[in-house]
């Protein structure tokens, strides 16, 4: 058990996918000018994270390293995650139409976020049994809801603040992302997975 | 009375300003940086002032860049304050150029492309620390033992400029003889060689030493003393709330309790980490700084603890031996949800933001008593 | 071989899958335009050049009109909708003006009942050969009678402050010059 | 008797200096001006014109709805205008008002007086309460018959009287307080009757010793009025504050105090309630303090409604410096005059000129450093640097999720703020801008209202229209086919 839960600390904040792996940075920066829309996308990418990787490992260990065909990974992988965005959208779309039009071209999108894609690979190359990729992919998702709720506060704030016009904006969102990383690299050196 | 526009009230004022807390501030700080510079000799002196100098130097510029007015705001302390603290916390001989590139880094990039005064997310002076320790790690972790000023080993003036100026090689006596570890630093590296912490913590720390800042250490951090009688004072004149303090210190001390009391071997006690590393200064100048940290009590209260436990997880699990700047910069960054989510109840409201039901509660209970009559 | 049967097999059975999620999670319509067509003044003016504020509402939920597009709205109705459809707007700047009013110059009326056959909310009285007249708090200051009027009798005006009218204006941000 | 304490609050200095100073009566000037609308609610509407002789007491305006108040003449004399005068408002934008020229008689009008007005039925007191004129005097200026009426509808279990005064400098309540005790009481007695309450609490600040023991006095024998004593602390006296520090209660938001039996009326009301019910004398004259550091010979004055502040300015003595601000009320809740030339209504409780030094203003704002301060003051529990933050960026709705309108404007944030942010004129600004946006809203409800019956006529209309070309269609065809028929017939 404490492995697992390891696995989950170290996947959200050790080596969050955002802040230290640079992945998925797209949603990141675009959805998170407010908090309940940075929120529902975190939501909504946790779902497809961790149904993608646990997906993608089933077809993995039971498809493509039967047959021998690992280097249709990434193609099979993609088609994957696809067909779970667009279920998701689906789901999103009926119980919060809100939510829907406020994720608006970014919800599809979660089909292009690397860090789905990113993670699934990753189980793969780390060897991680079913259960710690269950994990990897909840954590990595955790990981990434955190920091876009943490993003969104702070980018609230920043739309109250009087930002030189040179910073205003995406620069000074930029940099407080930067500095967010510098903040998050204290956790760096944690024994974790 | 430039406004021409109607005047609203309230038409009288408290008189404070800024600048006067600002001032209060800097006021509890002294003993303990002037102990630091009694402690580390005039090379901290040097670095005190260099710091504090660039600071005000860096607001004067971002101000003029921002084209916003430069004397009001280096008027109001808060460049000052920055690069006051931010010098309390590097290792008291750093070279000149890891002050003036700390300062520069805390009040351009931590503070005026946020704004100006007020409107930074994190604590400036934490940012420049972390920046600092990332891109510097050698400078930013040697230590000195302490060399009282006028002592026979000290630096004497002369000397003091070549190590801030040159560097400290050179010198008579070579590195060996001045360098010192931080009890952190210490107990991190034989816990990490495998060595039983009661067998070597006395090496490296004596409850009194600490107690007074008779060690090693960050030029302002070490008089756990000093430090909180000046964080009494500001509390005791209302700058502070004892809400940060209390939680983040309290916070700390009974995680280390109950690690302690579970292996001692390998958890140090609660006093190593109350009186050492940078603790006792965050706990009352820096957690407190109003800018970074929540609006409403409750708030302080977690973002402290919040603080708190980062600061223990990272000394003790993490790769640095110590933690609070990035504890701090972790908690700025959850400030605004807690301002978000954790507010101070309403009149005539619940908790929720709902208006009050006198069907039940302590309300009802209070009106059947008032419908009673007494 | 293998590769592209797994492949059509994958393809096939996924697509089943949101095939039958489709059918489970169906949207019948869009909420969202009645939520917008409810913010519009609905009175079909036409003033945006859609066929009347319904499809005004489609338009704008489709993402093929500005939510500026209102001009009786104004700038309130146009933050309105950047809220509601979550569009990032920079409202300020769209001029502000006060609102406006439609007066009758009495005296070059000839009661052709033309801008009251024109008017939006029937804010116009009058009969035909007969001095007409406005009544204020049903005018919405959408100017169309002013355009209609043969005698050019009509004019559009922005009514006084009274004390019922009066706000606080925004604190002047009066941060010290260079000292 | 176990008091509460309410969250928040300050201490300004109390400056409190005619607190032993008698209550003087200001010798009658020669023009009032009696604006129409000294309350809240509907304006008044006048029932005398230009020319007209009128005696002191007599009605000039009377209340056109229930939420309002009628005005009657301060003095006797002749209605000289009226016309549009400034009025007793920030904006200092004009507003309705009848000018009386005294006849320098003040002679009273004929009324008839009760001869026990506690054989009144409650109705009947409240009603005449209303008739006389009477509003909250303590500045809020709401119809006092309003409220009194509320007894009806809720159990009110407790009447506060609100000797708190918490503004500094006013000692008008104060005054009144120590030289008129009986009167005050009797008026709270004859208020308890109305609302058919059982119980009243006098609350007075501990700063004012003497009015305490004077109420005491004088209400020894009744067993229904009762005296305590509450700490001097801003803002006591706000009707909020003052009900949770008495009964422990809060008034649920957007509801009424009566709701949970409890009704808070200013002791200067219930003098006024007094003077209405035993003597027959309708609102026309109020108690003022006329204070400040720029005054030469601060006092309190007894003032006919409708004199000008220029006159009780003059009467004190002048200034001895130029002063900083000029306010009506005090200096935490007040209103700034543009000039002297606006008259006394109802609630004015003071005068006050302000020396440079006292109001400590600071000129220009400095950024805010989220000390907060303002949010340990406020007494709603409320941030106001989150809320004015979020006012100057127009998110009103971000502002209202804050509880903008729970604010009740005491103040006491921008008196705390050390950056001299003027936080309580951005609420200000935001409740206009919100009271705006809601108008505007309705607006375009009604526009929507109007344009779907234009719909529904147009379409009516065209479908009579309609209806009848089909009938004179259906006509013609008859007559066509009739015709037919008829030519067939002749063939």
């Amino acid at each position: 058990m404490s492995e697992f839960l390891l696995i989950l600390l170290g996947t959200a904040l050790v080596n969050n996918v955002v802040l230290v792996k640079f992945l998925g940075l797209c949603p990141f920066m675009g959805v998170s000018g407010k908090l309940d829309t940075a929120l529902g996308m975190g939501l909504a990418t946790t779902f497809v994270l961790t149904l993608a990787s646990v997906l993608s490992w089933l077809l993995e260990t039971l498809v493509l390293a039967p047959l021998d065909i690992q280097f249709m990974r990434i193609l099979s992988f993609i088609l994957v995650i696809a067909a779970v965005v667009q279920f998701t959208e689906m789901v999103v779309r009926k119980t919060s139409p809100m939510l829907y039009q406020l994720l608006g071209i970014f919800l599809p999108l979660i089909t292009t976020n690397c860090a789905v894609l990113g993670v699934a690979l990753l189980n793969v190359q780390e060897g991680n049994s079913f259960m710690q990729s269950l994990f990897y992919g909840m954590g990595s998702a955790l990981g990434f809801t955190l920091v876009m709720v943490l993003f969104a506060g702070m980018r609230e704030r920043l739309a109250l603040n009087n930002v030189p016009a040179l910073f205003a904006g995406a620069p000074i969102a930029f940099i407080a992302a930067g500095l967010l990383s510098l903040a998050f690299m204290g956790f760096s050196g944690l024994p974790v997975k | 009375m430039n406004n021409a526009g109607p005047l609203a009230s309230p038409h009288t004022r408290q008189s404070s300003s800024v600048s006067a807390i600002m001032l209060q501030v800097w006021l509890a700080l002294l003993p303990a940086s002037l102990f630091g510079v009694w402690l580390y000799g005039w090379p901290a002196l040097n670095l005190l002032l260099i710091t504090t100098a660039a600071a005000l130097a860096a607001e004067a510029l971002g101000q003029r860049l921002a084209g916003r007015p430069i004397m009001p705001s280096l008027k109001d302390g808060s460049a000052l304050l920055t690069g006051w603290i931010l010098a309390m916390t590097l290792p008291p001989w750093a070279p000149w150029w890891v002050a003036v590139i700390g300062a520069l880094f805390a009040i351009i990039i931590g503070k005026q492309v946020f704004g100006g005064l007020g409107q930074n997310l994190f604590n400036p002076a934490m940012l420049a620390r972390v920046a600092l320790l990332i891109a510097f790690p050698l400078e930013l972790t040697t230590w000195v033992a302490p060399q009282p000023l006028f002592s026979a080993n000290a630096p004497g003036f002369i000397d003091s400029l070549h190590i801030t100026f040159v560097g400290v090689a050179p010198l008579v006596g070579g590195v060996d003889a001045i360098s010192g570890a931080t009890v952190l630093d210490g107990i991190k590296t034989e816990l990490a060689r495998g060595a039983e912490l009661g067998v070597v913590l006395p090496d490296y720390y004596r409850a009194g030493d600490a107690m007074l800042g008779q060690m090693g250490g960050s030029l302002g951090e070490t008089s756990a003393l000093l430090l909180l009688l000046g964080g009494l004072y500001l509390i005791w004149r209302g700058h502070i709330t004892w809400q940060i303090p209390a939680a983040l210190l309290g916070t700390v001390a009974l995680l280390a309790t109950g690690f302690h009391l579970y292996d001692p071997l390998r958890f140090a006690h609660a006093g190593v980490h109350l009186l050492s590393g940078g603790l006792m200064l965050a706990a009352f100048f820096i957690a407190t700084d109003p800018v970074g940290s929540p609006a409403s009590r409750r708030g302080q209260l977690i973002f402290a603890a919040g603080i708190g436990a980062l600061v223990y997880i990272i000394r003790t699990w993490g790769g640095f031996p110590e933690g609070v700047a990035f504890a701090v910069l972790l908690m700025n960054a959850a400030t605004p949800l807690i301002d978000h989510y954790v507010r101070p109840r309403v009149y005539g409201r619940d908790p929720h933001g709902k208006p009050l039901d006198y069907q039940r509660g302590r309300f009802a209970r209070r009106l059947k008593k008032q419908q009673g009559g007494e | 071989m293998i590769a592209i049967v797994m492949l059509a097999l994958l393809g096939f059975a996924l697509g089943l899958a949101l095939g039958v999620a489709s059918k489970r999670f169906k949207v019948e319509s869009d909420p969202l335009v009645e939520e917008v067509s409810a913010l519009l003044p609905g009175t079909n003016c036409g003033q945006c050049g859609f066929a009347g504020c319904p499809t005004a509402a489609e338009k704008l939920v489709k993402g093929e009109a500005s939510v500026d597009f209102c001009p009786p709205g104004g700038k309130a109705l146009a933050e309105a909708l950047a809220e509601k459809l979550g569009v990032d707007f920079d409202a300020s700047g769209m001029a502000d003006g006060p609102p406006k009013l439609a007066r009758i110059n009495e005296a070059l009326c000839i009661g052709c009942v033309k801008c009251f056959r024109e008017c939006p909310t029937d804010a116009i009285v009058g009969a035909p050969k007969q001095i007409h007249a406005v009544m204020w708090n049903a005018c919405t200051g959408c100017g169309k009678c002013v355009d209609v009027c043969p005698t050019m009798c009509l004019e559009m005006f922005v009514p006084e402050t009274g004390l019922a009218q009066w706000r606080w204006p925004k604190p002047v941000e009066s941060v010290a010059k260079a000292a | 008797m176990k008091l509460f304490r309410f969250r928040g609050g300050v201490h300004p200095a109390e400056q409190k200096t005619t607190r032993q100073l008698p209550i003087r009566p200001l010798p009658l000037p020669t023009r009032l001006y009696l604006p129409l609308q000294m309350h809240i609610g509907a304006p008044a509407v006048p029932v005398v014109g230009v020319g007209d002789q009128v005696l002191k007491g007599q009605l000039l305006a009377r209340a056109p709805s229930a939420v309002s108040a009628p005005v009657h003449a301060s003095t006797s004399g002749v209605i000289e205008a009226i016309d549009e005068f400034t009025a007793p408002h920030p904006s200092g934008l004009p507003v309705r008002t009848i000018v009386l020229r005294s006849d320098g008689e003040d002679r009273w009008s004929e009324s008839v007086v009760p001869i026990d007005p506690f054989r009144l039925s409650p109705t009947e007191i409240a009603q005449r309460v209303g008739e006389a004129g009477i509003v909250g005097m303590g500045g809020a200026a709401f119809p006092a018959a309003v409220k009194l009426q509320l007894g009806d509808r809720n159990r009110i279990h407790t009447l506060i009287i609100n000797g708190g005064e918490c503004e500094p400098y006013l000692t008008c309540d104060d005054r009144l307080m120590q030289e008129r005790p009986e009167a005050v009481i009797d008026g709270v007695r004859l208020m308890l009757r109305a609302l058919q309450c059982q119980r009243a609490l006098i609350a007075v600040e501990a700063n004012k010793p003497e009015a305490q023991q004077a109420l005491r006095r004088a209400c020894k024998e009744l067993s229904e009025v009762q005296v305590i004593e509450v700490p001097s602390r801003y803002p006591m006296g706000s009707e909020k504050q003052m009900i949770q520090t008495v009964t422990g209660l809060e008034v649920p938001a957007g509801k009424l105090a009566a709701e949970i039996g409890v009704m808070v009326h200013n002791v200067a009301t219930s003098y006024a309630v007094y003077q209405a019910l035993r003597h027959g004398r309708p609102l026309i004259s109020r108690i003022v303090t006329v204070s400040g550091g720029a005054l030469r010979e601060p006092t309190n004055l007894e003032v006919p409604l409708g004199t000008l502040v220029e006159e009780l300015i003059k009467h004190c003595g002048g200034f001895k410096e130029t002063p900083a601000r000029q306010l009506l009320g005090g200096p935490m809740m007040g209103t700034a005059l543009p000039h002297q030339q606006v008259p006394i209504v109802k609630g004015s409780n003071g005068v006050l000129a302000l020396s440079a030094a006292e109001t400590g203003l600071a000129p220009h704002a400095q950024p805010c450093i989220r000390c907060g301060r303002c949010a340990q003051a406020c007494p709603i529990g409320l941030l106001p640097m989150e809320l004015a933050s979020r006012a100057r960026h127009g998110k009103l709705d971000a502002a209202l999720d804050l509880g903008l309108l729970d604010c009740i404007g005491c103040g006491s944030c921008s008196y705390t703020c050390p950056a001299a942010i003027p936080l309580t004129q951005y609420f200000n600004f935001a409740k206009g801008e919100l009271a705006r946006q809601r108008e505007e809203q309705q607006k375009g409800e009604r526009t929507r209202a109007l344009a779907q019956a234009r719909q529904l006529r147009l379409e009516r209309e065209a479908e009579a229209k309609r209806l009848a070309a089909a009938k004179r269609k259906a006509e013609r065809e008859a007559k066509k086919r009739a015709e037919a028929a008829a030519q067939q017939e002749k063939v």
